[in-house]
């Protein structure tokens, strides 16, 4: 139990701070968050000073490119970047932390060679083609199909909930390739480029009125098979492997943000005069609570992700991920939830930017595997309970 | 002691239900979420104050008669004056029926004007009438105006005081970014003094009845938790609805506890609501009411929630209509005496005699 | 919707409060909750009392000797003895609320001459042997086997939780008579006379300390096959019929009392200071909603079931019943939770009745079907989704 | 950074554990309730005012020793002083596994007696402490004091003053009827002045040195959270444990969803509180220890109620330990800064300029 960092990280961390109130004032202006474009070009420009800084794939394995820093080093860079303000990783998002780390690990010397730099150069954005509106929780019913016709697949079905569709250059894409086999079996991992004939993106609109997702609609859309990373039916697998780089690391930004969130809360209720009710008061006081575990638990779940590695293990963080989940996404709903306490009527009012994050918090219980699904996970795989019918 | 409602009470429920399907089907709210939604999609992104009102008011005058001459309004008001000459448990019932269907407009305003005859054309559903609320619950600022743009005017309900009616021009107030698509609504300043022709007293339209406002705000409480009592039924319905067909690992999603267990919550929860809110609308007791809005608030917003979960992904959706649910139930519960409010009542009341 | 009462119903109540305010200052002292046979002496006292003065099986149907009173009756009969502070049923529960009715419904004329009118009289108590430890929600896992030996069945086996076993004349006792048969087929209802050879009772202390429920071991007992009602086999059908004696008045006095405590509870709040704490006060406001909502729960369940009757059914309380149980289980909980807040370091001390009272809350979300099983009741009977597994 | 124990950290917590196991395993905590149970199981009923110390002491003063010997009250002495020199992290990890284990005394108090030289004979077990907090959230009365009949000392700990250690004798204590059959407590009215021979100042068995009371506050806080967080690991693995092995409709319960999200939220419950506990104990900052303390009491407490509800009616009976985790965790939660005070100030740290 040593919660100081050691002298190398805290040089790390001077040398990124150093860096980064050199670099932030020089930023262009923040683009409108309806245009694409031009939100991939930020997103694309910011990517390009931190590979020209050093700081690009920190966390990817030097041999694929990156900086192999340890997930502390990680931790320290997304909690420094987070809280001074920097651009988030945005459009670069899928491919630094999702098909790139899986092209990385499972990828050919000439796919690792094709995709990796433009990446970590960002020059090429990658979108997600995982969930199908069928398939929430249950890869079984995984419908869009991939047939091989000599040495390209044709891929009909679609794709929900894939972000920066509109400008993205590639979509890392999972398809069923052998309709027969059970569950996550007969499913494989293809690069499509998004300039594919036969690719429709449609945005979606979720209850907060934005359009950060899209739906991709695919017919008969030809893939190479040299676009396929790993083998055939092979793709669960591979998938999977893209976890391991997130080294429990994965909500740093969002938890050094809420913590921000609640002392503004405090400050705003002290404002308006909420702060005399007790009530109030003290589930601000709980919360406070909530967030400073939520945040050692990071630090634990990094500690054991970076033992992990050390042993020459995945790094996959075990128990420590799902619980971080189960209460995080619940207390960032109740954090919200504390916000339009304090906020009173004006919680009704969408120009307040805590009334439309109330509605985004809303998605933390049901993306990325329902409280329910977690939970489950959870008593099955950590607790060794009977399975569940 | 008969707790269950008459072949009347049941027939008229049943009579707007009819009405609601035909003139406001699931086809028409989307039409109306989209119709309104042009201006306050771009005002959740963008930077400009564009109201629901400034794209094109939500209200459709020709449902707002209709429900006028089906006697929504005028519910309440004594036959000898034109209306239906039934109370407010039969109001109840139908604004249980209006908040099932998410209907849009100030009806609880509306239904009060039409119903004490205060303002002229209420009752049939010519005029529409929204309402301004008293302090808020820590003596702060009043909760927003609803459709003030489509109003033709504007009840103040302060509690102590009788009720005054202005026009909506007399009024203050800058258009917010509504929460809810369906329900534009307004920050009130205080009363505009250069081109406010003063304030007519209650009894508008000719009659000179005073009416005090804590009769009508109770009133109002009632009707507010009766429309959040529908919206908790209808998104149990849904809940069960979507768990019935939605399957994952080979079976429907309702087969698994975790959303049986949802979903038997969100009876319990509606079904609770409905026990007070109906006694409420009998006894008018004051403490009663306070329980009423509490409990169906706590109802109303607890099953969006759920429902929402049951839905997973496909709820987060604008195109599912669990949100709209779940923001009219978060606008009403800050309408119409908050759960602040309404819990230091009933703790109060705890320490009268019996 | 009509929450008056009727000029009738008024006129009943009038009746009882004067009855009341005659009779509870004649009762003997309240006995020791230890001795047993004191309290049977008391409770069988005030039986004989009810009895005498026209109240004794107030609800039972006229032919078995009962009062024939309407459900709305019966509500406003535990009402009022609840508010005078009149004695419980205490040790004639079984016999008036359960194997009485049982008898009345389903026994001989025989059964029915020889059982019933000593239960109206005060004079005969019985238990009831339904629970046990292997056979909690699950009756298929009832293990007291009876086996047919001419005239009579010899029972071997155990039951748990029997109130009132060590002063009891009676038990309604539920054996397996078939243990092939599935679920809860295959058991038989049996009345047994407690003195029986091979009976023995052991007191089972709850997490309370107190010795309210016994353990009663059976070894082979024998049991006439006169004593059996109904058919052989039948025993679960037969028990069944009991339930619909309740008619949704089941918790009246409890809740009933629930509110009093709510009061009282205000008062001590106020008194020792908790009052001006936002958080504690506004926690008895919600209380204070949560018991008025219950009580118009009952007196709905209590409307559905006069309606059932007037119709010629069972006035079985069907989803009320379960909506009541599983809110009101909660809202117990939650009472005695806040009467610890309002408590503060007294609520450690046993010699406070909240104190206690709150130990005895924890049993309300298990006993009489756990609240897990109670929500899937409700899910599956009443919202009709798919059978769970 | 690394978070994760050291290998001495883990030696020290399984040797503990070991120790436990053979000096206080469930039989001996059975037999000690039942010891206990004589005078408070009547107390409970009748109307005598019977506490668990007139029926005899709940402690065993040869385990006492033992503990003493194994450093568990001298652990953070220094070498120098005969103590063990260890450090706060390495007394929450036996205070977490004396928490697992039920083991009941005034342990907190000891142990700061003995670490801190307050009292002589503290550090080998020879003499027992307990401790009497200052005023209580609302500025009202204390909680009560435990094991106090058994007790050597008393340490007086009032924020912002010096530590004082009293003899028994000097309290004017009357006893309770302890909610928890393993804690005699008493509730303290103030100083007995007939038989006063004045408190002793801090720094008792010779040495003066002066101890701020503050310092060992915090320390009983966060010493209480590791008890609390043992107890709810415990109650974990019991629910976990039955639920595997108890049948009911063919199947263990624990393939049931709802006992399934019962273990897993117990689950997130105690590691999110360890996290937070484990942190509090190395950097000793005060929010930290706020927050460590509220998140483990919300831990025992949730997860002795939730172990409850899994076990069902067996868990109801005085046979299981379920009660015995849960009465001690309510016990807890009153002790060493409440829930109340704890999130005010946890609340007020929000304003502070970071």
């Amino acid at each position: 139990m040593r919660l100081a960092y050691t002298e190398e990280e805290e040089e790390f961390r001077a040398r990124l701070r150093t860096w980064l109130a050199d670099v932030l004032p020089t930023l262009p202006p923040r683009p409108d968050p309806l245009d694409w474009q031009a939100r991939r070009t930020y997103d694309m420009d910011w990517q390009r000073r931190l590979y020209d800084a050093g700081y690009a794939g920190l966390h990817w394995p030097k041999d694929a490119g990156g900086q192999g820093a340890t997930p502390t080093q990680h931790l320290i860079f997304l909690e420094e970047t987070e809280a001074a303000g920097a651009p988030y990783v945005g459009a670069g998002f899928v491919g630094l932390l999702h098909a790139g780390p899986t092209i990385a690990a499972e990828g050919s010397p000439r796919q690792r060679a094709r995709w990796l730099p433009p990446i970590l150069r960002g020059e090429e954005v990658w979108c997600q083609g995982f969930s199908e509106p069928d398939a929430g929780s249950d890869l079984a019913r995984l419908r869009t199909r991939a047939v091989r016709d000599g040495d390209t697949y044709v891929v009909t079905g679609s794709k929900i909930w894939t972000s920066h569709a509109e400008v993205a250059d590639w979509c890392e894409l999972l398809v069923r390739t052998d309709p027969e086999a059970p569950r996550h079996h007969g499913i494989t991992w293809l690069a499509l480029p998004m300039d594919t004939p036969g690719v429709t993106v449609r945005p979606l609109r979720t209850l907060a009125g934005s359009h950060e997702f899209a739906e991709v609609f695919l017919d008969e859309v030809r893939v190479p098979v040299d676009n396929r990373v790993g083998a055939e039916n092979d793709g669960w697998r591979v998938t999977m492997v893209t976890l391991s780089f997130e080294r429990g690391t994965a909500f740093v930004g969002e938890v050094v943000a809420c913590r921000r969130t609640l002392r503004l809360l405090a400050r705003r209720a002290r404002h308006n005069g909420r702060w005399d009710d007790a009530a109030v008061r003290r589930r601000l006081g709980r919360l406070n609570a909530e967030f400073s575990a939520l945040w050692r638990l990071i630090q634990w779940n990094v500690s054991e992700a970076a033992h992990g590695l050390r042993q020459g293990g995945t790094g996959v963080p075990g128990a420590g991920g799902s619980v971080f989940k189960l209460r995080y996404s619940q207390a960032r709903q109740e954090l919200y939830d504390a916000a339009a306490a304090v906020l009173g009527p004006a919680a009704l009012d969408l120009a307040e930017e805590w009334a439309l994050e109330r509605l985004s918090s809303l998605s933390y219980t049901i993306a990325a595997g329902t409280s329910q699904i977690q939970h489950n996970i959870v008593a099955e795989r950590i607790l060794g309970l009977p399975k569940g019918r | 002691m008969d707790f269950r409602l008459t072949e009347d009470q049941r027939a008229l429920r049943d009579g707007m239900r009819q009405l609601l399907r035909a003139r406001f089907d699931r086809e028409a709210l989307r039409d109306t979420v989209d119709g309104a939604a042009v201006g306050s999609g771009a005002a959740a992104v963008d930077g400009a104050a564009v109201g629901g009102d400034a794209a094109g008011t939500a209200l459709d005058s020709g449902l707002w008669r209709e429900l006028g001459q089906a006697g929504l309004f005028a519910l309440r008001a004594p036959q000898s004056a034109g209306g239906v000459g039934l109370g407010l448990p039969e109001a109840v019932l139908l604004f249980e029926e209006a908040g099932r269907a998410l209907l849009p407009g100030p009806l609880v305003a509306s239904h009060l004007a039409g119903s004490a005859g205060l303002v002229a054309g209420a009752e049939d559903g010519t005029a529409v009438v929204t309402a301004v609320e008293g302090t808020g619950p820590y003596g702060g600022p009043t909760p927003p105006v609803e459709h003030l743009a489509a109003a033709d005017a504007v009840l103040v309900l302060d509690e102590g005081h009788t009720v005054r009616v202005l026009s909506p021009g007399e009024l203050a107030a800058r258009p917010m970014r509504s929460l809810d698509p369906l329900t534009p609504l307004h920050r009130v300043h205080g009363r505009r003094e250069s081109d406010s022709p003063g304030a007519r007293a209650a009894g508008g339209s000719g009659r000179e009845q005073a009416v005090g406002a804590g009769v009508l705000l109770r009133e109002a409480v009632l009707l507010t938790a009766a429309l959040q009592l529908g919206s908790a039924c209808r998104t149990l319905e849904m809940a069960v609805g979507y768990a019935r067909q939605r399957e994952q690992f080979g079976r429907p999603v309702g087969a698994f506890q975790a959303v049986q267990h949802l979903c038997a919550g969100m009876l319990v929860r509606s079904e609770t609501a409905r026990s007070v809110v109906y006694a409420a609308a009998v006894t008018v007791d004051e403490e009663e009411i306070s329980a009423a809005k509490l409990l169906a608030d706590t109802a109303a917003v607890g099953n969006a929630r759920d429902c929402l979960q049951v839905h997973g992904g496909v709820g987060f959706t604008w195109e599912a209509d669990v949100h709209l649910h779940l923001k009219r139930a978060w606008l009403r519960a800050e309408q119409w005496r908050t759960a602040v409010t309404s819990e230091e009542r009933l703790a109060s009341a705890l320490l009268c005699p019996i």
